[in-house]
């Protein structure tokens, strides 16, 4: 893999840009290894759905983001969310249930939301954000913005039927979205490759008449240069685009998954193809120094570290919230009569 | 007073709000020319193909689309043709734009009508006649209306365009041609408030929708008789109007639920339920429910007409109500 | 139009095949007419979805199966039910809501199905019927039938999510299923075109991993060879394949629909590439007489006359049939206690 | 006897049923690693992937395939892993399984078991957690099934797999370590038969699924203080065992149905409605429902634990109907 990495392209890196990228993604790892840690301290109440080894699809894309364009994830959105801007104590705090938390404790780590930087939402249900991701996009076009929607999901949504509905949806309508298929090879325990028929995401997409291109997804500066060209003619009016990072999750499905359906060496392979290491290795080329470097680390890991402690420190949320935003009218407390 | 169709009285509503509102649109199949019943007829031309959107047949995308951009600025409206395709959009109906609003914390809100036109219809059968509005009131999140009249057909589409949750909007095939009276200004009718549509003071009828028209028709042929019958159309299922209805049961002492639907499990269920749970000392007779039995709608008429709730089992069950109480 | 059927191909022509193919196309022809003619006497209870003009689909695609094959169709679906095998004057019957009807009037024209003969049903609701095909085809793998699975579907099904997940399925488990697209270029009143990226249903299924052709559906000819081609290869155990027929609908899109959303040229312009006439001009061109051509006809339609009389003639179902074929527990008739 | 937890009972009840009946398949996502919560495990390796199959995510073509396969002649067992997903695949189950048969003039059935496991579960929030039983209940055609216990899970199971038309089989997720005894010989449980769970003379206790165990607990404490509950768990919803719920409730002139859902237009309304309006002269207070308020379940278990019936409402709800009638 280090070969991949000394390639000259590298050499001429924005060491700037790529550090930002670099801090990011320690942020997410330590986001998701403080959660796993206090999961199993009984302090992450829901399932979470671990991102490790999958952070330069969510620093290579959502970085390249405006504020104020939005952003739809999945189950396993933390590092979305944290690259879209939404504060990390808040999502601690959701992880947990606490009082402040991005959604008051409501949605937990699978509903995360943060309207406030443009992140419309995690969700539950595999592929269901594709045709929501298609409506915000049409309600930027209604609405004459220069904002766009990016549509993050996995490699095994591309065999449910919104997939189909909602590109096709922003190609008929031509709207301003980008879909990312973070394809990590499996759809919970199953290899998403036995069950999908065709070339895959990219090769659907382009039949409902969507531009689409796929990149090594452990590559931040590939996913980078791609997304960036990808938002770029979005914005300039081209319509939707779509684009493939392949990438591997380090942990199971879930943080308690064990994993065992996968070969012991397939993971070692993936563990030496670490998006961070390998961006560490690029910025270390371009000259930044392992001092550098190592501060970067430990200053997200610590940062997060009193972040966890803080999210622990937090109360829970009132009782009461349970009956607050179901709907305006009528009663939600009805019980019966 | 203008004269107008139920069908017509929706149109209005629709070119009223959308005048009123620029965030307002609708989005569906062929609505470019009309919608499958013409309840959009010459809208495109008005407001613009953008906002009067012909959509593919997707109906999960359809609603999936609508609920993404209800929650990002905009007030689409949402026609899904005959309610029964609506089952092509369930998750994206009840897991999503139901549940956003209080699963994201309130952040945002949900601004979506959902038009579904149900009901039995001429020989239409069983993908293209069903009645499942006790679902939706099954739902947190979720309102439901169901107008019966021109009048309430043009001033609830108009509420429930201004409602920032999500409505689901049930109208009745069999009543578009219906003609009625409606007010030439501005007509707005409140969300969750019924109808006293028949005053009478031995039964309280309590109905919804096409059946509202069957009722009527009974209590006037049994005021005749001497029997008074109050008919209460709900107009609005989630929430029902339970202070009408109990009031007037508080008066009457019977109470009878009448509605297309299957009876099991149907919404009338809830209001009998609901009704013999507190007014139960109040009660001269028995709670009754009459719907549909709970089989599929059949094409040929003989079949299809075992569905229906007529007006003589509506008669026969007042007057069931209302004889001496064969206490065992 | 003329100068296509020209082609040399249709010189040795299988004669007697496409004499019973004729026979087949007028006997839709004449059931449609009659069911039209009947509606407008207000006979036919229920909408009536025609296919005159696409018949070449059903003559070309459906007689090829064997009898114990299985075909799943829309609401379109009265050719290719009688090309499957039905009795027409069950299904007149069903039509009109009589007793005797194919499904005892339980159904009526978008729910006809005739398991007797392998037609596992109409459907009501556009592209229901892709899953449950390859459901059925699913069925037939593990039976280790030799039978196969016919599902034909219109364009405007491509537009739905079940459209990619049956065909990834079939794709996925390798199923004996051929997949007809059937575009008349029309979704109710619009023109499928507009609401459909990409290259259209073809393309998609090819993304899907399945081999795909396209043919002039108004050329029985051409739709038998390819049909019959791909039935073979299917039958062959070569797995899952795809085939669009290009034809128009000359009717409205139901009976009652008069169809101004298009001009009347292009009806025109269709009307001339009838494909019973463009049959009847090979058939000619391969040295078949008038006479005979037009006693196919004339015989056709007198059959399909006295069957629309005897249907006239037949009386109502019994009305406690509603309470009949629910299920096997709990009372149908239950309206509450 | 042998104990066995309700996860192994639902298994040993696919296991046999295959054993005996070839035509028996499942077919689901991640099946061939033992199903989401390993109800399947071991499975494909003792009948090989083509009769325990693993399926693309694609709910609506798991439902649908089901329907084609079990049109013809085989018997699908199908896994929704979480009954919020099956709201992805309403279309194929209510248009298309329910009623393909009398859609079809009884030409052919539809045997499958629709199998979803429902209700709270740490934490799961507001996609993972839902019941909705009472929709199923209102859809002419199906089968409606929710076993409490091991004993239960494989006599109904193996019921259902038998029966000829489509089950939807919920069973809940919080049960699945529960233990109980088994009988060690061929174990079937008959649909549409309640199971008298505890015997009591003052109030009839109607539930399903996981409220049982809250509604025993209940039931033992206030035998304890002299306050007679008789609990009769359903176990099938549709068709529901009135003979027995109508029998106790002439006996104790008390009925208290409690549940995990929404108790709006919950299931809890069809049986309240339907013993006030056949028992009304025999209760001695009104009919009286327990069930979840009408929000979504939140994350955080302050919130959570708002939509639960807790033991002390089910126990309070008792106490209230043993006092005297305040009929004003
Ligand atoms: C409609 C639906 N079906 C099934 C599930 C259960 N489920 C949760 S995550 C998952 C795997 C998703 O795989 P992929 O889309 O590749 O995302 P990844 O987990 O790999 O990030 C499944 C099957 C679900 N949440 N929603
Ligand atoms: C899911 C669903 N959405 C909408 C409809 C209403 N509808 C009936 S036929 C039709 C057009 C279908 O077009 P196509 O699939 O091309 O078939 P064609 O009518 O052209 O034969 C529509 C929209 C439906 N029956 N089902
Ligand atoms: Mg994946
Ligand atoms: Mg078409």
């Amino acid at each position: 893999m280090q070969d991949v990495i000394a390639e000259g392209r590298h050499h001429n890196l924005d060491r700037d840009r790529f550090l930002g990228r670099l801090a990011l993604m320690h942020r997410i790892r330590a986001f998701e290894e403080e959660a796993i840690a206090a999961q199993k301290d009984g302090l992450v109440l829901g399932a979470i759905h671990p991102s490790i080894g999958q952070e330069a699809v969510a620093a290579g894309v959502c970085a390249n983001l405006e504020p104020a364009d939005l952003m739809l994830s999945t189950h396993r959105g933390h590092g979305h969310t944290l690259a879209k801007g939404a504060d990390p104590l808040a999502m601690m705090r959701e992880l947990f249930g606490r009082a402040g938390g991005t959604c008051g404790g409501k949605g937990g780590s699978m509903h995360i939301a943060d309207f406030g930087v443009g992140m419309l939402g995690a969700n539950g249900v595999v592929g269901a954000n594709i045709p929501i991701a298609a409506g915000a996009a049409h309600a930027q076009k209604l609405q004459g913005s220069r904002q766009i929607t990016v549509c993050i999901f996995g490699d095994g949504a591309v065999n449910r039927g919104p997939f189909l509905e909602g590109l096709n949806w922003a190609r008929v309508f031509d709207l301003p979205v980008l879909f990312v298929c973070e394809d990590n090879g499996f759809s919970a325990t199953t290899r998403t490759r036995e069950m999908t028929g065709g070339e895959g995401a990219a090769a659907r997409a382009e039949s409902l008449g969507l531009e689409a291109q796929e990149v090594d997804g452990n590559d931040v500066v590939a996913v980078d240069a791609a997304a960036r060209a990808a938002i770029d003619a979005i914005r300039a009016g081209q319509g939707p685009r779509f684009l493939t990072c392949h990438t591997y999750r380090m942990t199971g499905h879930t943080a308690v998954d064990p994993a065992t359906y996968r070969p012991a060496q397939e993971v070692d392979e993936w563990r030496g193809n670490c998006p961070i290491a390998r961006l560490e290795v690029a910025l270390r080329l371009a000259g930044e120094s392992d001092a550098r470097l190592s501060a970067l680390q430990a200053q997200e890991s610590g940062a997060m570290a009193a972040i966890a402690q803080a999210a622990r420190d937090t109360g829970w949320p009132e009782a009461t919230g349970a009956f607050t935003d179901v709907q305006d009218i009528g009663d939600p407390r009805e019980r019966a009569f | 007073m203008a004269v107008m169709t139920y069908l017509e009285a929706g149109r209005r509503a629709v070119i009223e709000e959308m005048q009123r509102d620029t965030s307002v649109w609708a989005l569906g199949e062929d609505l470019g020319r009309g919608g499958v019943f013409g309840q959009y007829k010459g809208l495109q031309e008005m407001f613009g193909a953008d906002r009067i959107a012909d959509t593919p047949i997707s109906e999960a995308c359809i609603m999936g689309a609508a609920v993404g951009a209800a929650m990002t600025g905009t007030r689409p409206i949402v026609e899904m043709r005959f309610s029964d395709f609506a089952l092509c959009a369930v998750d994206e109906l009840v897991n999503q734009a139901a549940k956003a609003r209080f699963m994201f914390g309130g952040q945002m809100r949900v601004p979506m009508v959902v038009r579904e036109p149900v009901g039995m219809w001429r020989s239409s059968a069983a993908q293209h006649s069903q009645s499942l509005e006790s679902w939706y009131t099954h739902i947190p999140g979720l309102v439901v209306v169901a107008p019966a009249t021109p009048a309430d057909n043009l001033g609830l589409l108009k509420s429930a365009i201004r409602n920032d949750d999500p409505v689901v909007y049930l109208e009745h095939k069999n009543l578009w041609p219906l003609e009625g009276e409606i007010p030439e200004q501005e007509h707005l009718v409140p969300l969750g408030k019924a109808d006293l549509a028949h005053a009478g003071g031995d039964v309280t009828m309590v109905t919804w929708s096409g059946m509202r028209h069957g009722c009527l028709r009974v209590a006037e042929q049994l005021a005749a008789e001497g029997i008074g019958v109050e008919v209460i159309d709900l107009r609005t299922l989630w929430p029902w109007d339970r202070d009408t209805v109990f009031a007037s049961v508080e008066r009457t002492g019977r109470l009878l639920v009448v509605h297309e639907a299957v009876a099991v499990s149907g919404f009338g269920a809830e209001i009998a339920a609901s009704v013999a749970e507190a007014l139960h000392h109040r009660l001269k007779a028995p709670v009754r429910r009459l719907g549909a039995p709970r089989i599929p709608i059949a094409y040929a008429p003989p079949m299809e007409d075992q569905a229906r709730v007529s007006d003589d089992s509506i008669a026969a069950a007042v007057r069931g109500m209302l004889e001496p109480a064969a206490v065992s």
